[in-house]
């Protein structure tokens, strides 16, 4: 235990246990935490007090914009930039454009989706304290952990620790920071 | 619309469930995860790879020559001016329907099933839109001008015409692919992480460590993670519809007997996913057997397909029945009355009957229940039906151009070897693909299998969780 | 288990994807500009020339004409070379054994043409006719540029579709009065030196242009951008 | 942790490496062993693979078959065409995109320039092309000194400004990289200077006997100066003798005015003054015809149904395009022509027993009624009694000197070709013979089979046989001398249209391998080989010339391009009294079939073999191009079994040859025609081995008509019919593309054509209409539009080869075609109504219809194809990517794409014959046509530069300016006064396929014909019904 703490990890047998612990540590006055989980498990999010998710209002945006972008290019190009007679039909033959503008709508939309949710969990991010614990290689895979963090103003590690302990988790270890 | 059939079906038969008994995370991660990671090398699948790369070479072959003398080599002439190429298109994108159907529209049903199949449908879809993606640029007379076609700056300041469906076709190809891999993708993420750390080799964790960017399941992580997943989901749906009702366009759109239809929009939807279903079939019948998957891929989501497919079969028989009641409703001195003439005596009679047979009569065997849990059976119907969805793409394209308004241009229209190596080629292309992708990504989405298992759902919460959940739960 | 990655690939994995992205806009950039430098349009390029021909000399020098030389301009759709024999009429006189102008005497002796490059290459695809500009008040430094500058010949433009459009949009931006088409000296008009035309003195090259365009009756811009106007 | 043990366990590493190694290598256990193995074979094992690979027989069997014979199988019927040429146009397709660089091209400005030479615009010269010994006036473009397209001369009463597709396509013929290019000895190439040297001293062995041993063979002369000549010449030589031989010779037409009036006469006809005329197997309305140009317009000029229409009757055993323009066409075997020949003279009163049927009294009462303004025209292969009984009826009715016009021989020296050349083959078999100089004639291709002249010269022993031509053909092979001819484009010469009147041909471009023209070479025989054509023609001219200032005479006539006054003045004839006798008819064998001759439609007498237009030009009726099947009736082919393309041995009297069969509707039952010109050996790459060679089974004794055994083979031939089966197939058109009524009809109900299909609405539409009168869309006020009349076209094919040449359209050679690639962008459909046997049929050209809502312009993704303010339908070559949904959009098909680099890009004559206008398409590329946009835009700068309209009929369209009926007029449609808005303001006028309310630009005036009366019920009713369902 040379290097400095970066916090504590505690794992869990079972979602339901996980999503008790985050609760109580939570309602304790812990908020610097953070609770994983092999797959998304409801209600982990608001027990360790998550509340404001910013993606659906990033796709909202960038929906709007790729609807813009997509129907004002076609109008750009078929009607001011070089306004040319197709087949008779008008220069802005907006029934026709419907089409692309609905496609790069979803275009913007769906890419916004993915890139903002990777952006807002700050990823990637390959390096992080908390894989310095061998057994979190199975938060991946089959166990529930939760953590605290040095950085909680109300973290001391040996309170921290036993305050842990009487969450009955299988293990507890130390997060080195190195 | 295929849903009903499929959800009415959730409730009705329990007793195969979409997961067998007996499984729980750790089992379902390692067994997913060894095939990638523990399992050896099999002679047959180096032997798979090496053959289908061989097709591909095939592929590339015929792809040169085309570039040295043009799409002379290929049987179209005036007036059909599309042959195989468009006719493997728009049978490759329909292909590519079953995927996304399957991960997005089912995702927002809630079906639970598809949780076993979405990943392998997705797949399949990419590579679908891959091989379709290869036709539209290799059909043009001056492939090496394709880019045209895309909106972008240029010395001529002279732009791509967005009245022609083709250009249609170009965004929502793209669009589609993209989005299609961008949701595979997103799904992936935390599977890669598995695989990272349950990786035994320096190098193969490396891979995958880069690839789930350090993907952690942190409950914030994962609460953005579902809400963009459930956008797209939602954004994919309308998307994956409109695809396909945009391939139709190009035929719609157009003023040649046998294309200017209304109909063509939704038929050719459930044209799609008849066939991509047929696909995942053809694909998950073997793959389950091979990697021993069946508890997994049960013959539950066998059935399910297997009534997908029967009810987008009788959705299919009914736009091809609908042109003819329209030509007998137009009348014998319609041009619609002799282009449905033409269609049942011309010189292509022969194709057209046959698309009845492969595409109508033949499914309708899958009425029966030991049928559609027939691994075999199911595998050989799907066959068909991929043929009889290539023909009906042949009969609508080169029937109703060989004969058109003018009689003195009438002509007709033979597929050179050229024509059959490309078409092949793609084949080849295709499941080369598959054989990798089945060795290096799971082939099943690990954590969504975890959900459901009833050790996912949190006990003491009253409120519902993964519906999927509490189905298992009902069901162990 | 232990660290796949080291602290520092956080920053670089971020950075690399920013990268990538900033990259491909500058590839494509660079493509564009690319495509308009004189590598490509051979703008302001001067070629091998049999004769080291001096435009300055000739046009600003001895005061010729265009139409001296080039004297099919107001006729046909090429300005067309003149024929060794126009040179002679000069050079029989003048200058009769300047080493320079040894390929112009054997050429007129031999019978043999002399082979210029071109330097205003249009695509062969392109049909351009000079007889109509010319009639349309459309000066020939407008397009050959300072050509009395020139003590060896160059293009002075692109000649690049998005420049023919740029006149064809708005042809009132170039014309002049017909009389000051030959012109090398001509100045657009501006409030220190106007231009008189029709009697009227204009100050600003937009009314001059309208006026022009009136009375020369020049098509609508929907007419001289359909593509048959300059492609069949 | 039970579960983590388990894994653990099955995923034991040793484990995993043993399996690894076992399936890699039994022996080694040690992992890192097994990596060396594999490091140390790997390497070596890979390259002898590929090796092994490439060195496989496979594997070059694969390269060879998929390489070289694939790609000549694509390539087009240049088979010097070849892969790196394939390349080479990829990259200067390059050319086209935006973004590559421009390559160095090069100004090479004359040195001295000619003073009326304006670099960059055409000049015109008048001069003539002949065919068979008659001219045609023409006038030539010329670019730069290359002449590039051949127009009518429009001053000429023979041309008016039309033009056939010989005189159009002999501009290839001239650019023919296959000509002879020296004059060979032995098949050494020699100069002209040494031919001459060695040709003295035979002359002066000749001039010791007088020309004791010297024969000159020629085709049928009309040139004033070369029959002069050879008149000079054979005075020099009086024992010498000139024969004349061409193979479609008139032979027949010269007997029959012996017949009737004992001397040899000219006929001519003024079919303007004629309300009815009759056909006895008289192909008038065909290019071949002498005269056809002026004939069609006259004709044409008739059918208009709001003035007084004529009326046509055709009794043919051949389907002809004259016989499809007939009102009434009676379907006979030849044999029996004569038999109606007589009768009707006989219901006219002229003696003789009529063989009474309805069509017979009908023509009869028909020409009763219009004694004097009737006419009949008896066809070249008819026998001379039916030209006689023409003459006889013509005289009976008082059509001599109003209809029909008796002239001095337009032919210098007319002679029974036939025998001619018989008689030489004698001389020859009885070696008399010692210097026969044929000049452009290649008898041992085309003589008669029973001559068999090839033999016969091989034996002759004679000491020089000299061939004078343009190729180095099957007669040139048998001689020791072969000298190369100049064309007509490049040299000196004269010659006589069908009136008489002499035209001047000037060259208009030094020859292009200094061939020497027939008169110098004539004059070398003579001993004057210093002489040069100029010369000779002025010189002789200058003895004509009736004018004290003979240079200002030549130079006006020479621009004109005819001696004015030199037209044959009428000449008084009077018919032998009497009918001719009746020669005794073999009696028909069941077991055989008639067999008659035609020269082929396309290659005349195979001397356009080589020339590509022509060879890819559809024949008018059957639309065959590249062949000459045998052509058979209906009812015959029901009765026998034959289908279209099987093989048939062709037997007549012992001799025999194969050819496939093809049913051609109208055709009269148990006869086969055949057509002469195909099948050469030696004429270079495009005719080689092209279609059959009929001369083959054709005796000099019955040369257009005999009988013949037909053997069916058990085997198929692939014939390239543009139009494939559908000429006889249009039962199920579901809209009438083509409209026709008659007369009656037309004056019940003058709109009959626009009510067959109902019109949409101009305005119910979503979106508005584009107004092109509104001058801020389109300033200058030009719609450009055009007409077609169906009455009037007589599917001559003169437009086709006009455009052929006017836009540098490409040749794509048979299997292209067979597999319809066809570039032809005008085109001449054919539709056969009613009953196969004797169907009521229909010719219609089909332009692109610059659609006002183009279907193709909606649905180009890159705007290739768009509207022009003018409202032309665009199509921009260079932006084309090539997707073709503008073809398969487009309802008329009328678009053309370039599947395969169709252009040749390297050949040096076919770069000097293209217009300069017209961008030359590569592969890859749509193209259509574009109303001759080229000739637009030339027009419009020159108006503008001269501050004016354009007037009407200043743009021709380079298929109207051929069409010798101006069945196509072409003009401004916003001016109600031009002449194209008035053709569209008749209540004929119609939309082709209307319904789909495209718009078209180019309408259709519906046929009407004038049916008797008499007749009428009979026929029309079929021919309505079928237009109506059909």
């Amino acid at each position: 235990m040379s290097a400095p703490l970066n916090g504590l990890l505690a794992e869990f047998e079972s979602a339901s246990d996980l999503v008790a612990a985050a609760k109580t540590t939570h309602r304790s006055g812990y908020n610097d935490i953070e609770a994983y989980s092999p797959f998304p498990v409801h209600g982990l999010g608001e027990a360790i007090g998550f509340t404001k998710n910013r993606v659906p209002l990033v796709v909202l945006i960038c929906g709007i914009l790729g609807a813009c972008t997509g129907y004002g290019l076609q109008y750009w190009v078929s009607a001011i930039t070089y306004p040319i007679n197709v087949g008779g039909r008008p220069l802005n033959s907006w029934p026709s454009f419907v089409i692309i503008t609905f496609e790069l709508t979803v275009l913007f939309a769906g890419i916004s989706a993915t890139v903002g949710m990777l952006v807002l969990n700050d990823l990637p991010r390959p390096h992080h304290p908390v894989f310095n614990v061998p057994q979190f290689e199975r938060a991946s895979q089959d166990r529930f952990f939760l953590c605290v963090f040095a950085a909680d103003p109300k973290f001391n590690a040996s309170e921290t620790r036993r305050f842990l302990e009487g969450l009955k988790p299988i293990s507890i270890a130390d997060v080195p920071d190195e | 619309m295929s849903t009903d059939p499929t959800i009415a079906l959730a409730e009705e038969d329990r007793e195969i469930p979409v997961l067998e008994p007996g499984h729980d995370m750790a089992s379902v991660t390692a067994k997913i995860s060894d095939i990638v990671l523990e399992r050896p090398l099999s002679i047959a699948w180096v032997a798979g790879v090496m053959f289908c790369s061989g097709i591909v070479l095939m592929l590339g072959t015929a792809v040169t020559y085309l570039f040295f003398k043009g799409t002379g080599i290929w049987g179209i002439n005036i007036p059909v001016g599309w042959g195989f190429a468009i006719v493997n298109f728009v049978w490759w994108i329909g292909i590519g329907h079953a995927g996304t159907l399957i991960s997005a529209i089912l995702h927002l049903l809630r079906q639970s099933w598809r949780n076993s199949i979405n990943r392998f449908a997705e797949a399949m879809t990419l590579f679908a839109v891959m091989c379709a993606g290869l036709f539209p640029l290799i059909h043009t007379g001056r492939p090496w001008l394709a880019y045209w076609m895309f909106p972008i700056p240029n010395t001529m300041s002279y732009w791509p015409q967005f009245r022609s469906p083709l250009l249609w076709d170009v965004f929502a190809v793209s669009t589609y692919g993209t989005i299609s891999l961008v949701f595979w993708y997103t799904g992936l993420i935390p599977d890669l992480a598995t695989l990272r750390d349950r990786a035994s080799n320096k190098y193969i964790r490396l891979i995958y460590g880069a690839l789930a960017m350090g993907w952690r399941g942190e409950a914030r992580h994962w609460e953005r993670y579902e809400s963009a997943y459930l956008l797209l989901a939602g954004l994919s749906t309308p998307l994956v519809l409109s695809v396909h009702t945009v391939v139709s366009f190009d035929f719609a759109i157009s003023i040649m007997p046998g294309w200017h239809t209304t109909v063509f929009p939704p038929y050719f939807v459930a044209g799609a996913i008849y066939s991509g279903f047929a696909m995942v079939l053809i694909l998950v019948i073997p793959v389950r057997a091979v990697y021993n998957l069946r508890d997994m891929i049960t013959e539950k989501h066998l059935d399910i397909a297997a009534k997908v497919m029967l009810a987008t079969g009788l959705i299919v028989a009914y736009g091809y029945i609908l042109e003819i009641y329209m030509a007998w409703y137009a009348g014998p001195k319609s041009i619609d009355w002799f282009t449905v003439h033409n269609r049942f005596f011309g010189p292509y009679a022969g194709p057209y009957w046959m698309l009845w047979v492969c595409n109508i009569i033949t499914p309708q065997v899958l009425w029966i229940k030991s049928i559609r849990r027939s691994p075999v059976l199911l595998f050989l119907i799907s066959l068909v039906v991929l043929g009889g969805m290539w023909l009906e793409r042949f009969v609508i394209i080169i029937l109703s151009l060989h004969r058109d308004f003018v009689p003195s241009s009438w002509g007709m229209y033979y597929p050179t070897k050229w024509d059959w190596m490309t078409y092949i080629g793609t084949l080849g292309l295709f499941t080369t693909m598959i054989f990798l992708f089945c060795r290096v990504l799971p082939m099943i989405s690990i954590f969504e299998i975890r959900m459901l298992l009833p050790e996912s759902h949190v006990k003491h919460a009253a409120e519902s969780h993964a519906p999927a959940a509490q189905l298992e739960g009902k069901h162990l | 288990m232990a660290q796949i990655f080291h602290r520092s690939i956080n920053l670089y994995s971020k950075a690399s994807i920013v990268a990538v992205v900033l990259l491909g806009g500058a590839a494509f950039a660079g493509l564009f500009a690319f495509e308009r430098s004189p590598y490509i349009t051979y703008q302001g390029v001067t070629k091998p020339q049999p004769v080291p021909f001096s435009h300055q000399h000739h046009v600003a020098g001895l005061g010729i004409d265009c139409r001296y030389c080039h004297t099919t301009v107001e006729t046909s759709n090429y300005a067309s070379i003149p024929p060794t024999k126009t040179c002679m009429n000069c050079h029989s006189q003048i200058w009769t054994n300047a080493a320079l102008l040894e390929p112009v005497r054997d050429s007129y002796r031999s019978g043999r043409s002399l082979v210029w490059s071109k330097l205003n290459d249009l695509p062969d695809y392109v049909y351009f006719n000079h007889s109509i500009h010319i009639n349309k008040g459309v000066g020939c430094n407008t397009c050959h540029g300072p050509v009395d500058k020139m003590p060896l010949m160059y293009a002075a433009s692109t000649l690049q579709m998005e420049w023919c459009l740029d006149c064809h949009r708005a042809p009132e931006k170039y014309l002049r009065p017909r009389d000051e088409v030959f012109n090398m000296e001509y100045k657009q008009p501006a409030n220190g030196e106007p231009v008189s035309f029709d009697g009227k003195d204009y100050t600003d090259q937009k009314t001059l242009g309208m006026a022009l365009v009136a009375k020369y009756h020049l098509r609508n811009v929907t007419d001289i951008t359909s593509c048959s106007t300059c492609h069949r | 942790m039970a579960p983590e043990n388990t894994k653990r366990e099955d995923t034991c590493p040793g484990k995993k490496k043993t399996l690894d190694v076992q399936s890699l290598d039994a022996k080694a256990l040690d992992l890192a062993a097994v990596r060396e193995e594999i490091a140390s074979t790997s390497g070596p094992e890979y390259w002898r693979s590929l090796e092994e690979l490439a060195g496989s027989d496979e594997f070059r069997e694969m390269m060879h078959r998929e390489f070289p014979k694939g790609a000549s199988e694509w390539l087009d019927s240049f088979s010097r065409r070849g892969f790196l040429q394939t390349m080479g146009a990829s990259l200067a397709l390059a050319g086209m995109t935006a973004c590559t660089r421009q390559p160095l091209e090069q100004i090479v400005p004359y040195v001295r320039q000619p003073e009326d030479m304006i670099p960059g615009r055409p000049q015109f010269y008048a001069s003539a092309t002949t065919l068979g010994g008659y001219a045609s006036p023409v006038l030539v473009e010329s670019h730069m000194g290359r002449p590039t397209k051949i127009e009518g001369n429009p001053d000429h009463p023979a041309s008016l400004g039309a033009s056939d597709i010989f005189a159009q396509a002999s501009l290839l013929n001239m650019y023919d990289p296959d000509r002879s290019q020296t004059p060979v000895y032995l098949g050494e190439t020699r100069s002209w200077k040494n031919f001459v040297d060695q040709i003295r001293t035979r002359m002066a062995g000749q001039r010791a006997v007088e020309g004791e041993g010297f024969r000159l063979l020629t085709g049928p002369i009309s040139s004033p100066t070369l029959a002069n000549q050879i008149q000079a010449l054979l005075k020099m030589y009086p024992k010498a003798k000139w024969h004349q031989y061409s193979p479609l010779h008139r032979d027949n037409v010269l007997a029959g005015s012996m017949l009737a009036f004992g001397q040899a006469v000219e006929t001519q006809y003024r079919l303007e003054a004629a309300d009815v005329i009759l056909s006895l197997d008289a192909d008038f309305l065909s290019p071949s015809f002498p005269g056809s140009a002026r004939y069609t317009h006259d004709y044409a000029a008739r059918r208009n149904p709001d003035a007084a229409m004529n009326r046509l009757y055709v009794v043919e055993s051949v389907p002809s395009p004259t016989g499809v323009k007939a009102e009434h066409r009676l379907s006979l075997r030849a044999s029996e022509v004569e038999g109606f020949a007589r009768s009707l003279a006989a219901s006219l009163g002229l003696g003789g027993n009529a063989a009474d049927s309805h069509f017979l009294r009908a023509v009869a009462d028909d020409f009763k009624a219009h004694a004097g303004s009737c006419v009949v025209i008896a066809g070249e292969q008819q026998s001379p009694e039916v030209h006689a009984l023409a003459h006889a009826i013509n005289a009976h009715l008082g059509n001599v000197g109003k209809t029909v016009v008796y002239t001095d021989t337009v032919l210098a020296n007319p002679v029974d070709q036939t025998a001619s050349l018989r008689d030489l083959t004698q001389d020859l078999r009885e070696k008399k013979v010692d210097v026969l100089v044929i000049l452009d004639a290649n008898p041992v291709y085309d003589a008669p089979a029973d001559l068999n002249f090839a033999d016969v010269v091989l034996n002759s022993g004679a000491g020089l046989r000299l061939h004078y031509g343009l190729h180095q053909n099957e007669t040139a092979e048998l001689c020791q001398w072969h000298v190369n001819a100049a064309h007509s484009l490049e040299a000196w010469s004269d010659g006589r249209t069908y009136d008489g009147s002499v035209c001047i041909i000037q060259p208009l471009i030094a020859p292009l391998y200094d061939g020497k023209s027939a008169h110098e070479l004539v004059a070398a025989l003579m001993g004057q080989s210093t002489l040069t054509g100029h010369d000779i023609l002025r010189s002789y001219w200058q003895g004509q010339a009736k004018s004290s200032d003979f240079e200002t005479w030549w130079r006006k006539t020479v621009h004109d391009g005819f001696v004015a006054g030199t037209a044959h003045p009428a000449k008084a004839v009077t018919p032998k009294a009497g009918l001719p006798p009746l020669k005794a008819a073999a009696a028909a064998d069941a077991s055989t079939i008639e067999v008659s001759f035609r020269g082929d439609p396309a290659i005349y007498d195979g001397s356009f073999a080589n020339n590509g237009w022509m060879q890819e030009l559809p024949k008018p009726m059957s639309k065959m191009t590249w062949d000459n099947p045998a052509w058979i009736g209906p009812a015959y082919a029901a009765r026998t079994g034959l289908k279209s393309e099987d093989m048939v041995t062709l037997e007549i009297a012992g001799r025999s040859v194969q050819v496939p069969v093809w049913i051609q509707a109208g055709h009269p039952d148990n006869a086969i025609t055949v057509f002469l010109g195909y099948g050469r050996r030696r004429v270079g790459r495009v005719g080689n081995g092209a279609g059959f060679n009929l001369y083959a089974v054709r005796s000099s004794d019955a040369p257009w008509r005999t009988t013949a055994k037909i053997t069916p083979l058990a085997q198929t031939y692939k014939l390239a019919s543009t139009q494939g089966y559908q000429t006889i197939e249009t039962a199920t058109i579901t809209r009438p593309v083509i409209r026709e009524g008659s007369l009656a009809e037309y004056k019940k109900k003058p709109n009959f054509a626009q009510e067959m299909e109902e019109t949409p609405e101009r305005n119910v539409t979503l979106y508005p209409n584009v107004d092109y009168s509104d001058p801020n869309y389109n300033k200058l006020g030009y719609a450009w539009g055009m007409t077609v009349d169906l009455g009037a076209c007589v599917g001559c094919n003169a437009c086709m080869i006009a455009c052929h040449s006017e836009n540098n359209i490409p040749v794509v050679g048979k299997p292209q075609v067979v597999v319809g690639r066809h570039m032809h962008w005008i085109r001449v459909d054919a539709y056969y109504q009613g009953d196969r046997d004797n169907p009521s049929a229909s010719f219609q050209p089909v332009p692109c219809m610059q659609c006002e809502n183009a279907p193709c312009e909606l649905v180009c993704p890159v705007g290739a194809t768009v509207h022009s303010s003018e409202g032309l339908n665009d199509m921009v070559y260079n932006r084309c990517i090539g997707t073709r949904y503008c073809s398969n959009n487009c309802p008329y098909k009328v678009r053309r794409f370039n599947f395969l680099l169709f252009q040749d890009w390297e050949t040096p004559q076919f770069k000097m014959m293209r217009n300069p206008d017209v961008s030359i398409r590569s592969r890859g590329v749509m193209e259509k046509c574009t109303y001759c946009v080229q000739r637009i835009t030339v027009a419009r700068i020159d108006s503008e530069r001269e501050e004016r309209a354009i007037r009407d009929g200043e743009i021709q369209t380079a298929c109207q300016q051929a069409c010798p009926s101006n069945a196509i007029v072409f003009g401004n449609v916003n001016d109600p006064q031009s002449k194209v808005s008035k053709l569209k303001a008749q209540a004929r006028n119609y939309s082709m396929l209307a319904e789909l309310n495209t718009r078209p630009r180019t309408t259709y005036l519906a046929e009407v014909r004038n049916p008797n009366p008499q007749l009428e019920s009979a026929e029309h009713a079929g021919v309505d019904s079928a237009v109506e369902q059909g």
